[in-house]
């Protein structure tokens, strides 16, 4: 894979603002700032970024509860995401969703999803959008191992399939659905293998190698494009911290988890393998980091000083378009 | 416009066709909508729907906008909600009302509250029509009238047209309408027939129609009860009692001021709901009045509803289930 | 197979049973005597026969929509059944169920179910309890082809094989849901294929095949019980008549049709095999049709001469064990 | 028996033991029910769920009778159900109780339905305990009350504690009731402490309490809008307003005598519920009180509830959407 000093630098700035963005999320319920229910996608990063590494704008993406990767990574505006999970007026979603429900359709984000499972129909059905307009168009939902133990991830696959339609189903093995690890409660080692269930094209990616899911990806979104149906791309990945912040994760092996995070962080992996093709350098990187930091911290204290939204006027106000009394 | 004799089940027929005539956006899926026909096969026909409702739909707009699903009613409504957040405007169906079992969380979790969790920056025009209600020897599992639970999730919209020239209004205008809008067919009035107009038209959500007017007593109804209604009425015009006759038509919005007038002139309300009577319209409509309508009551609130059992198969049971003119009678005499 | 001249003559009664029951429906319908939601199994009996052929009395079976020949092979009362599609008192729930609600806890039989794929669940439930009391008994699930496109059985498999639970999911593959063509919503040529989405051990019958079904049922059952899990077992089959009593069929071609019930009526290829062998004779057979046609008419002649269930003490009783009020 | 401080939580957790010592029958299952722990591995602790309300039962009662299930709800309660109807009598967990859109099915067509369409011939022992309502910040997915669907479906009972001590002993009721019972721990008292007696005891299903007595006004709340209307009793109490406050505890079976006995001695009711307006507790409290009561009425019957909305995110949006004793003493105000 050929990778031009830019689109190095952007690939590895949109992990960076990821993983910058939870540090200070963690930070801040630390010092008990913000609050609410958070996942952190810490970890996961290459594969929020490589997916959407190959989306257009318009293509269209659908979340999970650990949103925040996807939600950067499709281009959702940090500042305004860092609001939103201070409940601010000023927030992406006006302070009503939250860390789990960020939404941008603007830029083609379907939505975080506090449902396991729930987000998979909605990107079945923007496909079907996609498919019925000829928009030309791709829907990618993104959802964990756990995930695939729910009825909506089986009725919308089938859907998928049946009707060839342009979507891209990535499943985030990270090993464990909150506490419970993946083997206790998936039968099957892989995944993927699940596909053919539904006689649908399947794909492994080392979910930590941001090259590896980028060129799986671009396979299973050419596929979807051409018109050859959807695609099931499998993510083997690991998260950094708990299932919530504030997890205490007892139940995880201490020295596997230790081996991931030492060996297997995907901004490292990525360096190191840019860095020794020669494409940017070390300093380059550090000045991302720098200007992320200032990024993250400008939106915290934008986010500290907005506004709250107003019960009188906002409470009852997005309910409907129209609601005739 | 000129009208003609339809049943209701060929109104809304009608009111699909029109609403897919006049905008590439709507599409229509479900189980067997289509219903073998055209699949390619010479000499395979449609059926249109378990009850025929959704004929000649494929035929005319073919099988990209009228779509089979496999039985997957949570993966088809979910799919409807993500289509409608992204530019379509479906028209699922949910073949009975009962398979909301199967199929809540794309309607409590995703299409009443994408909206609101969105800050307002999305619209899910979607529009999902179901069968429900009592009378066809169904049984438990096929014969529930669950537009209670609809009606009280916010963000959902709830309709129940009680003829077939109120059908056709209320789906175009559900169609047309910018929110999700569970479009109720209630078994008891899909057969009957009534005047139709021909043509585009559409009856406002959120309107309750005044049927008759009688200052003696107001009956409620919505639905299939409108019918159990006006026979009670009849029966009170010949004992010299004159009934309003209210059809809600819209559950939510809930037309609260139609409510209040008529009962500021009778100052006597019986509420008839073919539904069971636990947290359900009838209770609504009743709070209602003893909260701001008050200072109009001369007399208990009655509820004529299913008592708090599940739908029998026999006859003889499922019979006394559903409401009678006999028990809105009877209520009418309670008030003294 | 070895079968005896009595247990031959014992499967074919239950063949013919359900055939007879399901002929005497048909002409009860015509004649405006009984009503509801009625779904025929003929041309199916194999399947049932089949399988209950090897189960106990204390085994317990979740049936479907197209429940009659499930109830009758898992020993159901038939006079019982019969009173309970007229809506008697005396049906074998008190006429409250009809034709989709038939259920005998005293013969196993946990009833058939008018939500397609919900009785899955529910066998999976018994076969935790015949687990966790570890009372050696086995449960079947009967379902349609079209009922593997639904959550509930996704999510019962997955957690049927993760537990190594003592169940037999059967999928009776007749080729249509309602009036859709499997193919059509079901994009893999066997649906035992999918089965290995729960490492579940999975076999496909010919479900016209009487011997057949009961051979593979019986390795099913025997794995049940040894303690090594459930399987998947797919009998391919055909239904004879419509969707429900009144569908005109104008969906699917007549001449498929046509050949399925001249040459593969499981009835006759049970009856040449048996006759075959030498085990029975004609005379032997044709003196179980009358046996069974006789009890049949006496079923509807009690039937119709049986009390209503009465509206005062018997609309509101048998909702709940206990309500005080 | 002696009373401890306990929280509601650490109430329900001794509650589970304490039926599952008593009977072999009972087991517990859901999602991370045990969570992690005893599996095996050396050193791998439990979680005993999300919020911890189930910790050591696996310790105590091995794997067989504590599962951890896939993420899966409609297969776990389907499975719940056919087990409870074969035998055992399971206490599911649903996480959340928004996730009722998830598992509705084995709850509204099988538990709710089995034993009316058998014909009495089977019971189904089952208990789903539930987490429900807001204040934690958890946004339009995981904050609804929506006891009011359970309470709805006939077959089916609904319990909402108050108090630890309450929650200890309607909980060990419900599970050894033969019905399917839907037990709501609110989130508002999940953490609140309370003397809870120690050993073994019941509080019967379909009672009220009442708590505290007055003859001006009738209060009635149940689970976390108790505190609230105590809060606001208390503010009345100073004015020289005296409130009868009637914790529902049951909303199926509801205790009918109980809320006609409190508005006959006051006249004057209002409702605190934290659900949202339509088809709730409250209108079914409030057509009560215009049936039965009608005689007995002085004023409006005025509820107090969330809006008609989702659960928006924002804590001063949040803190908006929940009834407050604020708005309990403004309805007790306009009752003139
Ligand atoms: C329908 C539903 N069930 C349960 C939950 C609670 N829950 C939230 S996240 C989670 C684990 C999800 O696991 P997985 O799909 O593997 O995603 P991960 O958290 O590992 O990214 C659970 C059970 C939920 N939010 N929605
Ligand atoms: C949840 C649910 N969805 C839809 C229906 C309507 N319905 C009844 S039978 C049926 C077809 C079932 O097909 P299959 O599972 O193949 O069984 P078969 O009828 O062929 O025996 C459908 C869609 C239902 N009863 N329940
Ligand atoms: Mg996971
Ligand atoms: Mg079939």
């Amino acid at each position: 894979m050929d990778f031009s000093r830019e689109s190095s630098i952007e690939i590895y700035r949109r992990m960076r603002t990821i993983r910058g963005f939870e540090d200070k999320l963690q930070e801040l319920v630390a010092a008990g700032r913000i609050g609410g229910f958070l996942h952190l996608y810490a970890g996961e990063e290459a594969v929020a970024v490589g997916v959407c590494a190959q989306l257009r704008e318009t293509d269209l993406v659908g979340s999970t509860h650990r949103g925040h990767g996807h939600c950067i990574a499709k281009g959702v505006d940090v500042k305004g995401m860092m609001a939103e999970l201070f409940g601010r007026a000023t927030g992406t979603c006006r302070g009503k969703g939250g860390s789990m429900h960020i939404a941008d359709m603007d830029c083609g984000m379907l939505g975080a999803n506090g449902i396991v499972g729930g987000g998979i129909p909605l990107v079945t059905g923007a496909a079907l959008t996609a498919q019925i307009k000829q928009s030309g168009a791709v829907a990618v939902g993104f959802f964990g191992d756990g995930a695939t133990n729910q009825g909506q991830f089986h009725e919308s696959l089938n859907m998928a399939s049946n009707w060839k339609l342009p979507a891209l189903y990535v499943c985030e093995n990270n090993g464990f659905g909150e506490f419970t690890p993946t083997e206790f409660v998936v039968p099957v080692r892989d995944i993927a293998d699940r596909a053919a269930s539904y006689g649908m094209h399947a794909l492994i990616a080392d979910g930590m190698d941001f090259f590896d899911v980028y060129e799986k990806a671009a396979v299973a979104i050419e596929r979807a494009r051409r018109g050859d149906g959807p695609t099931l791309l499998e993510c083997k990945t690991y998260r950094f911290y708990g299932h919530y912040v504030g997890d205490p994760t007892p139940y995880r092996d201490k020295e596997e988890a230790e081996q991931w995070i030492q060996n297997r962080d995907p901004l490292e992996l990525f360096e190191a393998r840019v860095r020794e093709s020669g494409v940017v350098s070390g300093d380059d990187l550090r000045e991302v980091d720098g200007e992320v930091e200032r990024l993250l911290r400008a939106a915290v204290e934008e986010a500290e000083q907005a506004p709250q939204p107003d019960p009188e006027a906002d409470l009852t106000s997005d309910v409907y378009v129209s609601y005739p009394t | 416009m000129t009208a003609r004799e339809l049943t209701t089940g060929a109104a809304i027929n009608e009111a699909l066709a029109i609403a897919m005539r006049s905008d590439p956006d709507v599409i229509v899926l479900g189980e067997d909508v289509a219903g073998g026909g055209d699949r390619s096969k010479a000499g395979v026909e449609e059926m249109g729907g378990v009850l025929g409702t959704t004929r000649g739909l494929v035929g005319e707009f073919g099988m990209a906008r009228v779509r089979d699903t496999p039985i997957s009613e949570m993966g088809l409504l979910g799919t409807a909600v993500g289509a409608a957040a992204s530019g379509l405007r479906p028209v699922a169906e949910l073949m009975f009302m009962d398979f909301l079992g199967t199929s809540l969380d794309p309607l409590l979790n995703q299409a009443a509250k994408l909206r609101y969790m969105f800050g307002g920056k999305v619209r899910v025009p979607l529009t999902v029509r179901t069968v429900s209600g009592a009378g066809m020897r169904a049984a438990a599992q096929h014969s529930q009238s669950l537009y209670w639970i609809t009606t009280g999730i916010p963000g959902l919209k709830t309709v129940v047209p009680s003829t077939p020239a109120d059908a056709k209004g209320l789906l175009l205008a559900a169609i047309r309408d910018d929110d999700p809008v569970i479009f109720c067919e209630a078994k008891g009035i899909l057969n009957q027939t009534g005047e139709v107009p021909e043509g585009d038209y559409e009856v406002p959500l959120g309107k309750a129609a005044l049927l008759r007017e009688g200052s003696d007593v107001s009956l409620i109804a919505f639905g299939a009860t409108v019918s159990v209604a006006q026979q009670a009425a009849d029966a009170l015009a010949g004992e010299g009692i004159h009934a309003d006759l209210l059809d809600l038509r819209s559950l939510s919005p809930l037309d609260e001021e139609a409510i209040l007038r008529t009962l500021e002139k009778t100052g006597r309300v019986v509420v008839v709901d073919e539904a069971t009577p636990r947290c359900g319209i009838a209770s609504d409509v009743a709070a209602l009045c003893v909260d701001r309508g008050f200072d109009f009551l001369n007399a208990p609130v009655k509820r004529v509803t299913a008592p708090h059992t599940p739908v029998p198969f026999s006859a003889v049971l499922e019979d006394a289930f559903m409401p009678s003119a006999q028990r809105v009678l009877d209520a009418v005499a309670e008030l003294g």
